[in-house]
């Protein structure tokens, strides 16, 4: 079994760092995983990307054409991402960011206003962790506690603080994806 | 072995060679390969270590001439443009036979070009950028696990062959994230050095030099012989590559690094079209690995092999080379940064094999 | 009356404009968003403005116009 | 009562908008040579050399004929250039990295040649482009990617002052530090930019105008706190002035 | 044609530039070449040029990069360890697609080396040795005369072709005199380059930019075809080489420049021993001239073909290709500036053929 | 009465003939490194740099253990080697050309990080290996190879004062030019290369000797004469004395 | 016909000049000819030689395996390069600076003491003139008033006043080899 | 006595020790040539020697050496 996600938004959004954590869960979960990261020209003020796979086998290449799951928190990216997801795949937006969605039938799609609910909390850069828990509820694909203990291991130390907090805003965004 | 980390390609190259006991790290800034010196900068101050980060990639490869010359283990990383700074530098190498470690992420060119994935470098790589006849034993990993493993490998062949020992990735490696599961120790040569200057007691030895003039014709013919001898022994015993699926393959695919691994997925997908796909990976480009790809394209099943490269086709030389006639070679290529899709291969192929 | 105009799709809302106004009229507008996801500089009271043009000569994207009262001729 | 327009976008830029980050006073540096050309009346006869850092496609903002340079090559360019059109004005635009580390030699040969062209040389004491490693102007302290403990002399060494070292030659005429942390400043940086390109129609040699600039994304400030970071610590090393040619005076018209 | 007259070859070169209207000259000192830019720091005076005597080939290649931008024709040269730092300019000078002239009088090498004559640059003059996917025409001239004529010509392909062309010469040929006779006027297209910077009038046209940066991979990708599409042009077009005594011959010899003429006697040598030997002399390196190597290769009376070289053993790798397993093919080289003999190239004919 | 040798041929040097012109000046500095470091005892740990240039080969002349660098890039070599070996002496031996043109980045750099080498910087105004072509330090209407009617400013440039340009930069501890063209001078020359030795023991930073040596075979000039022109031509352009570092005393036992 | 030549002494001695003269005299006289240096580490104060051919077809290679004419100055070069010349070829030595010579009995040998007649005539790189007008007398590959020419041309002239005497030297050089 | 031995073989007849000699009494010997070509310098009055070292000091070949004569102690 293999799974592919593709997150993408402006840089500064923490897109990567979202990746990461799926990443890192995945690979807790003892599953091979692969992390991309768009380093090119649209990095300085525009946007970034990066690709994540999680499988049981090993990873061929790491590289997307397509994609299962696509995370887009700004309209740009949507735009240009949503094309690649598969019939059947999931595509999940920060409504907060984004305006227009693709209309497309053959795919799942959940919005969130993620930005401004993170915004609320305090901290623009948790929207990623409500995404990301909209995320973990449409796919089951990485444990709840998994995803916990990614954070407590990517995060530094002086961040920890934060994590129950993250975890609540996750679990927010698992429950808004349930209703969805 | 222990547990495996998530870790990027470029910090894994920096923790091998740490790992490999290199404490001398000379560099300059370059995308996409920079995070090899950020990583360095902290840990090269634990490790007890060195690094500089020089005026230019020209600097940079002298430091390492000379750190070598000392008798340590010494490492500069670079992409694309500083790595054609360097050519003069590794001739030099070469000629004073001194062992050093280099990694080339490479990048789009000509020129500054883009700092996309590439395999433009294969040449330059390959068959000398550098004045003269020489040769650098080039490694060119496909996983970040493999990264490591070579990485630690090219100290060792660079000590024991005393030669410049490449790594030739590119942007995907050296930025991609996977697991990386790293030994306790290190299969290290510790390798003796007597030729290296270190200071010495005049009742030891005599003082030692390193150069690389030979003034007269036959003291430079000598060197060339001495040479072009160790790179016939390398081509026997270093050269390594991977097979996959090549038995009574239709076609052979020949492609390394990023590229081969677009390439295994194919191997799928045209066995969902009954197409029978085999991959021969030079995991060594230069010893190129002639017996692999002679040994896989010479089976009667075989109508032609292809090589994809993220270039307008290089290594696809070496290819024919070792071909040499037996079957047909094709190539498919893509520049820029841009990477074959799937889809384009496997048309590739379909057109090749007529299905 | 002097005035200034910033073309708001092409600021970048680094502020240094609001930071060399003489007559701290330049705020940066917290609601808004451009395209490219920068909140852009707005004046606040555009009378008060003496087309002093420190803001245009301190903009880095060169996304302000200037134009001054004169006295007619 | 009546309005004049005081302060357009200058005609010596194109219309492409900027790149740069969020006041990085790469942009001001910028409009004050496009400007200075086209109120001098050379921007058709002048040639610029875009350099290697975050600034390499400044070719797409000059409105002027141009060339982009390898990393730290752009003098060599330059001369090259100018040696084929000698009566036009050609300047090199160049970061620290640019410059002072891997450009050492060209910058240096070029200003002992005493080659007839200007240089803008915009230190931002930092590699801007290449996400802040430490360039030869980088500070004693100064926290970088590649110094993450400050920069130290011992393991690194000291920040080179270029415009001190280069007034030590007999080619280079005309040698100015400035900077753009204010409008008084940026004043006075136009008219050290109009005094190179002076010096360089009149024959006289080479011409730097080094211009100290900020990066506030690398050295992780806001843009105003990155413009006082200028005034209070990198003036402190690079204090402003004429290094050489105080005593050439710019035509009247041009003042 | 006027009256031959006993000349150098290295100030052949610099006298056919000036004749072939170039008038920019940048270049470092190095053996054995120098009298280039000793001739062109009186010539240059004389003729109204420009000779600057850079600070290093670095900066050299640079200057040669901005004088071309500025629409010049413009020459360069070196030798071996110089052209090797040169090559990040090589690879800027393709990507920007600036016409340029380089020679290179190759001596001994790796490293220091010695200042003899050698070939050992084949490799990087004809692969590449800068980084990425370019290609320089590259000319080897035999003889003075051919020094003078490829030199004219080497500004007519630059300037056709918008890229560097490079004369491959070695120590022997710079150094010897030999007649030459120049004609009276150059050949020389008067090309147009709308896209050089040379100042301009708004009303005429836009500003003008040269770069060698694409940032977006496609576009990159697009300058990578445009490029491809032009060497396809040349391969075309541009491929010369010359044919001596092959019809029927037992044995092809192939070989360039100073080696060629050692060769050259090889066939009267053999003719006396009832041995028919036929030489190819690849007269472009790049493109190499494949066809002549198959038709003389490919003839039933043909029993091998053995390139000799200058060095450990390059050019060969071309004929391998070309000949892709029609024949046999054969290497025989010497390194550090030793020349083959007459009588060590028979020999090893001999016993190629058992006679 | 009896008989004390007091001049006899220094171990540190071997006893291979130098391949130098007659009356070359090369052999002279040769011979007072090579004294200087038996005379410190630091000859079994010191490591030396050869240059490209006449000199390309004294690592067959210096009893020491020695390495030949690149074209100019002797000080990035050394500082590769001095990294490894904290604790021995590293020098480099550098001509004009070497060191003034192709070299000027590995230079300017290695003073400016404070490497803790000495360089030896011998400055003929030629470049004599490859037979007379013009310095950097070439004097402005002197002949050569590739100035042959005189170099003019407005052609070729302006001569470069490596010593007061090196000085302007923090890390260059020691700097001091001095001559070999009597024995009063070749005395004072040894003591500055004495100098040289102990600042970098001490480990005080960057220290060069820049030494105004001859080339009677590029010079067109008898060895005794050449002499005569250093003294009287070379000198109005590079004054001997000590350019940084004159408060720095040597050890007593070192004077 | 084919000749080849092999010059060689000190640096210094005008030995590469030597060879440019014949050289030049003989394409004066409508033959192919090739002149090569050496230019190796031997140059600074050590040997110096050249190779010159003279022919009447095109010329191969301009390197000598073997030679039909030695002109040597001193005795490393003679020392050096005697095996090289053709069994029934001829070797010119300076015998003021030769001491001792090879023992073949299958060439011609002819000993000047060219340096110290050179030395009488107050230059002493007049003696490359004497050997070669020895070497025109054994030849008669070049014409006595070709060379002159040659001389003529080749020399700047400010040293044309010295061709007169330079001739002379070259016909005592002849005479010498006609005696010997 | 002070005196000077010159190693002849190694001498390049350069005269710089000529030039410095402050008694005047090293020459180049014109009428020998050693095997490299050079004529090299010798003493005429050695008895003149007071064992300065000057020729040594500046001898750019190292093939001086000097004794110099020294009280009884
Ligand atoms: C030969 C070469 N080496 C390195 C680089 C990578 N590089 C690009 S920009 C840069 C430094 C830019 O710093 P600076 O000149 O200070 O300009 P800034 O970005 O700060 O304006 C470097 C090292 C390159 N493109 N080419
Ligand atoms: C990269 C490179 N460029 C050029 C040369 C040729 N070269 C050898 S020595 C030299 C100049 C030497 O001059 P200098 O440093 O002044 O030393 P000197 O011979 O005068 O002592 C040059 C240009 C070379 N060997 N390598
Ligand atoms: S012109 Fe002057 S007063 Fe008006 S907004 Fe700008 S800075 Fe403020
Ligand atoms: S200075 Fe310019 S870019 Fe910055 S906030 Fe003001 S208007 Fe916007
Ligand atoms: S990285 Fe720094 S120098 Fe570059 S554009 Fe951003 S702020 Fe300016
Ligand atoms: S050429 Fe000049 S520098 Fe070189 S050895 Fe001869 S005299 Fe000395
Ligand atoms: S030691 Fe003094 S006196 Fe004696 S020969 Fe030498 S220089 Fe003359
Ligand atoms: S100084 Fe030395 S080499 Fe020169 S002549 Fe005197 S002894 Fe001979
Ligand atoms: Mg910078
Ligand atoms: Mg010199």
């Amino acid at each position: 079994m293999e799974m592919t996600v593709l997150i993408a938004g402006f840089g500064g959004q923490g897109v990567l760092s979202a990746g990461k954590f799926v990443a890192t869960a995945a690979l807790m979960e003892g599953r091979e995983v692969s992390w991309l990261p768009s380093y090119g020209p649209e990095m300085r003020g525009g946007t970034a990307n990066c690709s994540i796979i999680l499988s049981d086998q090993s990873i061929g290449s790491p590289i997307l054409n397509q994609t299962d799951v696509l995370i887009a928190l700004n309209n740009p990216s949507l735009d240009k991402f949503s094309p690649m997801v598969k019939s059947g795949g999931l595509i999940i937006v920060d409504e907060s960011l984004v305006k227009s969605v693709p209309n497309r039938q053959d795919v799942r799609l959940i919005a969130i206003p993620a930005s401004d609910m993170a915004s609320e909390a305090g901290n623009m850069t948790f929207a990623t962790v409500i995404l990301l828990g909209a995320f973990s509820a449409c796919t089951s694909s990485i444990q709840r506690e998994t995803f916990e203990k990614a954070l407590l291991e990517s995060l530094p130390e002086r961040h920890h603080h934060l994590i129950p907090q993250e975890m609540d805003l996750f679990d927010q965004g698992a429950a808004y994806a349930g209703q969805s | 072995m222990n547990k495996r980390v998530l870790m990027k390609g470029n910090e894994v190259i920096a923790e091998a060679a740490v790992r490999a006991g290199c404490r001398h790290y000379f560099g300059y800034p370059i995308t996409p390969q920079t995070e090899i010196m950020h990583y360095m900068a902290r840990r090269m101050v634990e490790a007890g270590g060195v690094m500089v980060q020089a005026e230019s990639e020209v600097a940079a490869i002298n430091m390492v001439y000379g750190a070598s010359a000392a008798g340590a283990r010494v490492l500069t990383t670079s992409s694309s443009p500083g790595i054609s700074l360097k050519q003069e530098g590794f001739s030099y190498i070469a000629g004073a036979e001194l062992p050093a470690v280099v990694v080339n992420i490479v990048r789009g060119g000509p020129g500054l070009g883009g700092i996309l994935p590439a395999q433009g470098d294969y040449f330059q790589a390959t068959k000398g950028g550098g004045h003269g006849d020489y040769r650098n034993i080039v490694l060119a990993p496909a996983s970040v696990q493999e990264l490591y493993e070579l990485t630690v490998e090219a100290f060792n062949l660079a000590d024991r062959y005393r030669m410049l020992t490449m790594i030739l990735g590119d942007g995907t490696l050296g930025q991609m994230m996977e697991p990386v599961a790293f030994r306790e120790e290190e299969p290290i040569d510790s390798s003796d050095k007597p030729w290296a200057v270190t200071g010495f007691k005049a009742a030891e030895r005599e003082h030692n030099t390193i150069q690389s003039i030979y003034i007269e014709a036959d003291d430079l013919e000598a060197l060339n012989n001495r040479l072009q001898d160790k790179y016939q022994i390398i081509r026997q015993q270093e050269v390594r590559s991977e097979q996959v699926n090549c038995e009574n393959a239709d076609v052979i695919v020949a492609a390394f690094g990023t590229c081969s691994r677009i390439c295994r997925n194919v191997i799928r997908d045209a066995a969902a079209l009954g197409i029978h796909v085999g991959l021969v990976r030079p995991i060594t480009l230069w010893p190129f690995p002639d017996a692999a790809v002679v040994s896989a394209a010479d089976q009667s099943s075989v109508q032609a092999v292809l090589t994809v490269e993220l270039n307008a086709g290089q290594m696809v030389e070496d290819v024919r080379l070792a071909v040499n006639g037996l079957k047909p070679v094709y190539f498919h290529g893509r520049t820029g940064g841009n990477m074959p899709t799937q889809k384009e291969i496997l048309d590739k192929i379909r057109s090749i094999v007529g299905r | 009356m002097s005035r200034i105009e910033i073309k708001e799709e092409r600021c970048k809302g680094c502020g240094l404009c609001v930071s060399v106004c003489p007559k701290k009229i330049i705020t940066l507008k917290r609601d808004t968003l451009n395209s490219r996801g920068f909140h852009p500089a707005g004046v606040t009271d555009m009378s008060a403005c003496i087309g002093c043009a420190f803001c245009a000569t301190i903009c880095p994207d060169a996304v302000i116009e200037v134009w001054k009262e004169t006295k007619r001729t | 009562m009546m309005e004049e327009k005081v302060f357009t976008r200058t005609p010596g830029l194109t219309d492409k908008p900027f790149h740069y980050c969020p006041g990085c006073t790469h942009g001001i540096i910028h409009r004050l040579i496009a400007e200075t050309m086209c109120e001098m009346g050379i921007l058709e006869t002048s040639i610029g050399v875009s350099p290697v850092g975050c600034t390499y496609n400044n070719y797409e903002y000059f409105a002027c004929d141009m060339v982009q340079a390898a990393h730290g090559r752009a003098p060599a360019v330059a001369t090259g250039i100018k040696r084929v059109h000698p009566n036009h004005t050609v300047f090199t635009y160049q970061g620290d990295g640019d410059l002072a580390a891997i450009g050492t030699a060209e910058i240096v040969h070029a200003a002992a040649r005493g080659e007839k062209i200007s240089t803008f040389f915009v230190n931002n004491a930092i590699y801007g482009m290449t996400s802040g490693q430490m360039a030869p102007t980088t500070l004693i302290g100064q926290v970088t990617t590649t110094s993450p403990f400050g920069r130290s002399a011992d393991a690194q060494g000291y920040p080179i002052n270029v415009s001190e070292m280069l007034a030590t030659l007999q080619g280079a005429v005309y040698i100015e530090r400035v900077s753009v942390t204010g409008v008084k400043q940026i004043r006075q940086a136009k008219k050290a930019i109009r005094k190179a390109f002076y010096v360089q129609q009149a024959g006289l040699g080479f011409s730097m105008v080094e211009i100290l600039s900020t990066c506030p994304t690398n050295w992780g400030q806001d843009p105003v706190s990155a413009l006082q970071w200028v005034d209070e610590a990198m003036m402190k090393q690079y204090p402003l002035g004429v290094f050489r040619g105080s005593e050439i005076e710019v035509k009247p018209e041009w003042k």
